[in-house]
């Protein structure tokens, strides 16, 4: 599969509609939360949608995906039901993790889904490893590691992309550089603020790529597929991206300015899509309407799932703390 | 000193007080960890001080704990006082080999040559529905550690006052802060304007049984005590404040009135604080026990998300008094 | 199967051997880690075995401790059986936030949907005047961590024995080799073919009183033994074996005969697995003790290099003689 | 002070009186190995004494130094006297940290030389510690830490330069490269086998130095020292050098050929400063015997005093494992 790109309509809405999914179910969490139907903390993807959906698109059943706290857009656009990702964070025991993991940690074995890893760099390592196991056992089968530009000040971040490299590994490394871990800005977290650089300091091909459009994200991923496919060792893609929220649902937003996240929401990435697909014919209003008529009953079904969980018996706490076999 | 301390504060203003006053007093203090700064502390902290202080005495430093612990360590070694936040004790892994193998060994080992006058800030424990990975509660596993001080404030008048004496200890002293207490009010007694660190304390006198407790799980056991009135048990509760080295004698002088203990303690049951305790009253107060020894700790599970689920792993009320009436009934 | 094993061998010899047969057994199945190739690994374990299966197989990794537990944790869930090897468990505290979080977590938080079938083995212990970062026993220590299994093999055959137990097992299961051990001789039974890794063994019947003991510190309690023989007392030694879970039962068997109980852990004392043995029996056999536990652990210091030092910070058989004297005195 | 550096007769002289008693010193060390009066761990400098020569010719009594467990070359070259260094490995409480280090932990507080850590890579966040209150307190004041090329895989090292990078402080990063971490080959250690190349990663100046010539590394020693003293930031020096003898006591060297280390000592860098000093007329054959009859002198009287050294009473086991006031 060549690194060119051709968006046909349906491809095209394919990806409009992947992150409206994502942006209208994040919306529909952040009610919840403010109705205490979800707790604990809640990290939204609100404007990196992009990323998840770009990087996707490259990603085939036998790949593994590792992610992050933030981690509803990777689910979603992995290909998760929407309901066990909601039931999830009500809590239930029909939730992909049974609602022992929460927002932070969503799991699911058919989709080789990893998990939302809560320790900042956590899963850096651990993308290695599956890497590793997948270059004996499942050879062509790629791992995608998300993580966030602050991740790369971690001990973990450096480890792992050297031995990813030293052995040739299949790791896509997907780096979202939204440019603030937690409050801290990019310049006060890395001497290279270019954070591809550092790939390049291990000798692993890396690039920057506009994480605000999906068009661009797909085609970066294709080509870095292809190559660690190919059997050329891992990738590292930058996507320069932003979150239009807060970092998660307790956060004053102090360290940055209205305006600067007024600025990057003329770039959502939504709207630019919608806006392109309109402009090239590739996309009629009532096309629009009939996705968004589609997510909305998607979400409510969701809903309507996790409000009709159970909870999981307290007799099961220790269930699974030792396991009895490996799940095949 | 304290003038500007309002007699009824909360947890969380009352850490804050601590810090401005450790700035205010001493230049070679500062505070150093992540998003201390312009965020403002994870947990608020330390909202504010930026402002107050300038970005050289509130520094926002990079995600990476091992490099936070040790540049803090060799910076109390070279002079500075810096008060370290590692913003939670679950990422303190990351700077646990920093921890054990420098800053707990380096006076030891360099024959006193070299002091590690260092205070590093942690949030502990669950309760907040955060999982297994920010649900850990290892206080009393870093207990285990020699060369260290390990404090847990459990009441207001303590996350006012124990920085400060740990800033003048020429130890390392962790500082574990349990997250469920931050919003707690309490009553600051303008007669008291320091602490010592190292006492246990009794947060409430009784005759019928000890329950040994502290941080998170001072509330709770004070609950339970309220409760176990209305079995007709007076419990004494002891607050250990000082988790490393722990102070044996307060709770000893108890037990050997009480003749019944009861341990909480927000630990994984298997190797937690809890067992030590129990292990010392087990040597050294063998006769004077009438009743087991009874322990009140997590269930040995990585904390689950679910609200009914996390409840049922982290010690409750009704354990501790079900624990404390089945050793001590009424006479 | 263990055809070429020889009768008599080292604890070293017997590590490789299970090694070897491990590759052989199971195609998934390959050891990573610092030096395991080229050097022969540092005690010498795995002496060979790059010449005698290749690179692939016997993989030696870039100095980073974090990265070989954690590709090893990814590796076994995506269906190798990876033996991670970390060096020592001093080293070990950089990986650990890799084996608390991801290890031990994944499979409870996920649900049961992943399991972490990895073997880590790792040295441990002092009394080789290594000093203080090159001798600690963390074993006990990292006992407290649920979702984890721990083993210690104390004796040969354990050690040629355990790793297959081990790796059949779904869980991430860390197996603590004492360096004092490396060159210990015994005999292997022909008789037996594998060990289980869920009990303790009585390694000395006795009644007089039970020494409870693991690992490094196995050879010392024994000894102990011996010496209290002359006194009039007969000794019952336990081995634990296996650290986590706890084998509480057969314990509580020996210490429900005997009355007393002694526990030798090299842990420094506070919090140390000597601790939880303790309280465990405090808690369930206090009407069956006589007599106060006794525990001889390490003293409280970063171990010093220097040798009369070394000897004065761990547990010495005199020290075991003379507890388990003071408790069980001859009939 | 400049970059270019006139050696005369007297500085040629000390340089390679340094090394020779750095180099006849551990020959001691080794035979008192053999005798059993050291034990533990003993990792031998041999090789390298250029490094640790060449950089302390730059260094001031402010200045701190972090070492590693193979810090003999450190201590010596820093001026801590051989008594106490013998005395410590005895085990004696003369020794320079009381007995209670042995070879892998020098320390010595009159000359700010802050250990020697065997947790490779552990030296390097303390470092950073230093030069942060030194920029504060002692302004103008180094630290200059020493590592292996092998510490550069663990994330201590990512995390460390990152840092030191930011916040511009102080540090001499000297990373003494000998070709192999144990038996473990720069190349199944590091992607990129160019250290200094890292270095750059974090916008960190650094540079490749031979590092069996003492003159080469103080010229670049003298250089990065007047940078950061300059308040520039911090300065990475990777010096190409190489071990001649095993890691440490116990090791089959399997994982190199003799031919190799015949090689390498065809580049002794005693052998070749003698050479260049006598070529140049900086040394006559008679001065030579002279220095050598005073080293041989000191390392008796350090052995010595390390044997009329006693023993820490048992008594102190537990002094000092908690201070009771800082010392000054
Ligand atoms: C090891 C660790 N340290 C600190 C934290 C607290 N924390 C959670 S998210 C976060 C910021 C992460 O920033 P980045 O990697 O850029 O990801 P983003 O949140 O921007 O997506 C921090 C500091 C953590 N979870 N883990
Ligand atoms: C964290 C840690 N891991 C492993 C070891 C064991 N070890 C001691 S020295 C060494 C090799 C270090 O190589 P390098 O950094 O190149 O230094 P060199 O010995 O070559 O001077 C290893 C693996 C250790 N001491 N610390
Ligand atoms: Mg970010
Ligand atoms: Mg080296």
């Amino acid at each position: 599969m060549s690194g060119k790109l051709r968006i046909d309509r349906e491809h095209g809405q394919r990806l409009l509609r992947e992150m409206l999914r994502i942006r209208r179910f994040e919306t529909k969490c952040a009610e919840l939360y403010q109705a205490q139907k979800i707790r604990g903390f809640l990290h939204l993807y609100d404007g990196e949608e992009a990323v998840a959906v770009g990087i996707m698109q490259a990603l085939e059943p036998q790949d593994a995906v590792v992610s992050t706290y933030r981690d509803h857009g990777h689910a979603l656009a992995r290909g998760i039901a929407m309901g066990p990702v909601m039931a999830e964070m009500f809590g239930k025991v029909e939730g992909c993790s049974r609602g022992r993991g929460g927002s932070m940690h969503l799991f699911d074995r058919s989709a080789r889904f990893l998990g939302g890893n809560a320790i900042v760099g956590g899963g850096l390592p651990l993308a290695v490893g599956t890497a590793m196991a997948d270059k004996q056992l499942n050879p062509g089968a790629v791992t995608a590691c998300f993580f966030g530009e602050g991740a790369a000040s971690e001990g973990a971040f450096h480890e792992s992309l050297n031995l990813a490299s030293l052995w040739k590994l299949p790791v896509l490394f997907v780096c979202e550089n939204n440019l603030y871990a937690m409050g801290v800005p990019l310049d006060l977290e890395e001497a290279d603020t270019e954070v591809f650089h550092k790939a390049q300091g291990y000798k692993i091909p890396g690039e920057q790529v506009d994480g605000m459009n999906p068009v661009a994200v797909e085609v970066a991923a294709r080509k870095a597929v292809e190559a660690i496919r190919a059997g050329e060792g891992p990738r590292f893609l930058e996507c320069r991206t932003y979150r239009f929220r807060a970092h998660s649902m307790f956060d004053a937003q102090q360290y940055r300015t209205k305006e600067e996240v007024a600025q990057w929401r003329e770039r959502d990435p939504l709207e630019r899509m919608r806006a392109w697909l309109s402009e090239g014919h590739m996309l009629e209003p009532d096309e629009l309407s009939a996705i968004e008529a589609e997510i909305e009953a998607e979400i409510a079904a969701a809903v309507a799932f996790a409000e009709a969980g159970t909870w999981e018996p307290v007799e099961e706490l220790e269930k699974f703390t030792l396991m009895d076999e490996v799940p095949s | 000193m304290s003038d500007d301390t309002p007699t009824r504060l909360t947890y969380r203003e009352a850490c804050k007080q601590a810090i401005r006053d450790a700035l205010n007093r001493d230049p070679r203090c500062l505070v150093m960890g992540e998003d201390v700064g312009l965020y403002g502390g994870c947990y608020a902290v330390t909202k504010g001080l930026l402002e107050e202080f300038g970005p050289e005495r509130i520094r926002d430093m990079p995600l990476a704990e091992g490099v936070i612990a040790g540049s803090a360590i060799g910076a109390a070694i070279a002079g500075l006082r810096p008060i370290a936040e590692i913003m939670t004790c679950n990422f303190s892994l990351l700077a646990l080999d920093q921890i054990i193998n420098n800053a707990a060994t380096i006076p030891h080992m360099s024959g006193g040559q070299f002091a590690v006058p260092l205070v590093v800030r942690l949030a502990t424990g669950g309760g907040r529905q955060l999982a297994a990975q920010h649900s850990h509660s290892f206080e009393g596993w870093y207990a285990h550690i020699p060369g260290i001080r390990i404090l847990a404030p459990g009441t207001v008048e303590d996350a006012r006052y124990m920085l400060a004496a740990a800033l003048d200890d020429p130890n390392p002293v962790l500082i574990f802060e349990h997250v469920v207490l931050y919003n707690d009010e309490g009553d600051l007694d303008p007669e008291v304007v320091s602490v010592d660190i190292d006492s246990a304390r009794v947060r409430r006198p009784g005759k019928d049984v000890t329950i040994v407790t502290y941080g998170g799980s001072l509330p709770k056991a004070l609950a339970a005590a309220d409760e176990l009135v209305g079995l007709g048990i007076e419990a004494e509760v002891i607050d250990l404040r000082v988790l490393r080295p722990v102070d044996t004698a307060t709770i000893y002088a108890s037990v050997a009135r009480t003749r019944r203990c009861v341990i909480v303690d927000e630990g994984w049951r298997s190797g937690s604080l809890s067992a030590e305790i129990a292990a010392r009253i087990a040597e050294d107060l063998f006769f004077e026990l009438d009743a087991p020894i009874r322990r009140v700790c997590s269930r040995e599970v990585p904390v689950p998300y679910a609200a009914h689920m996390e409840e049922a792993a982290l010690p409750r009320t009704a354990d501790i008094v079900a624990a404390a009436s089945g050793l001590a009934r009424p006479q």
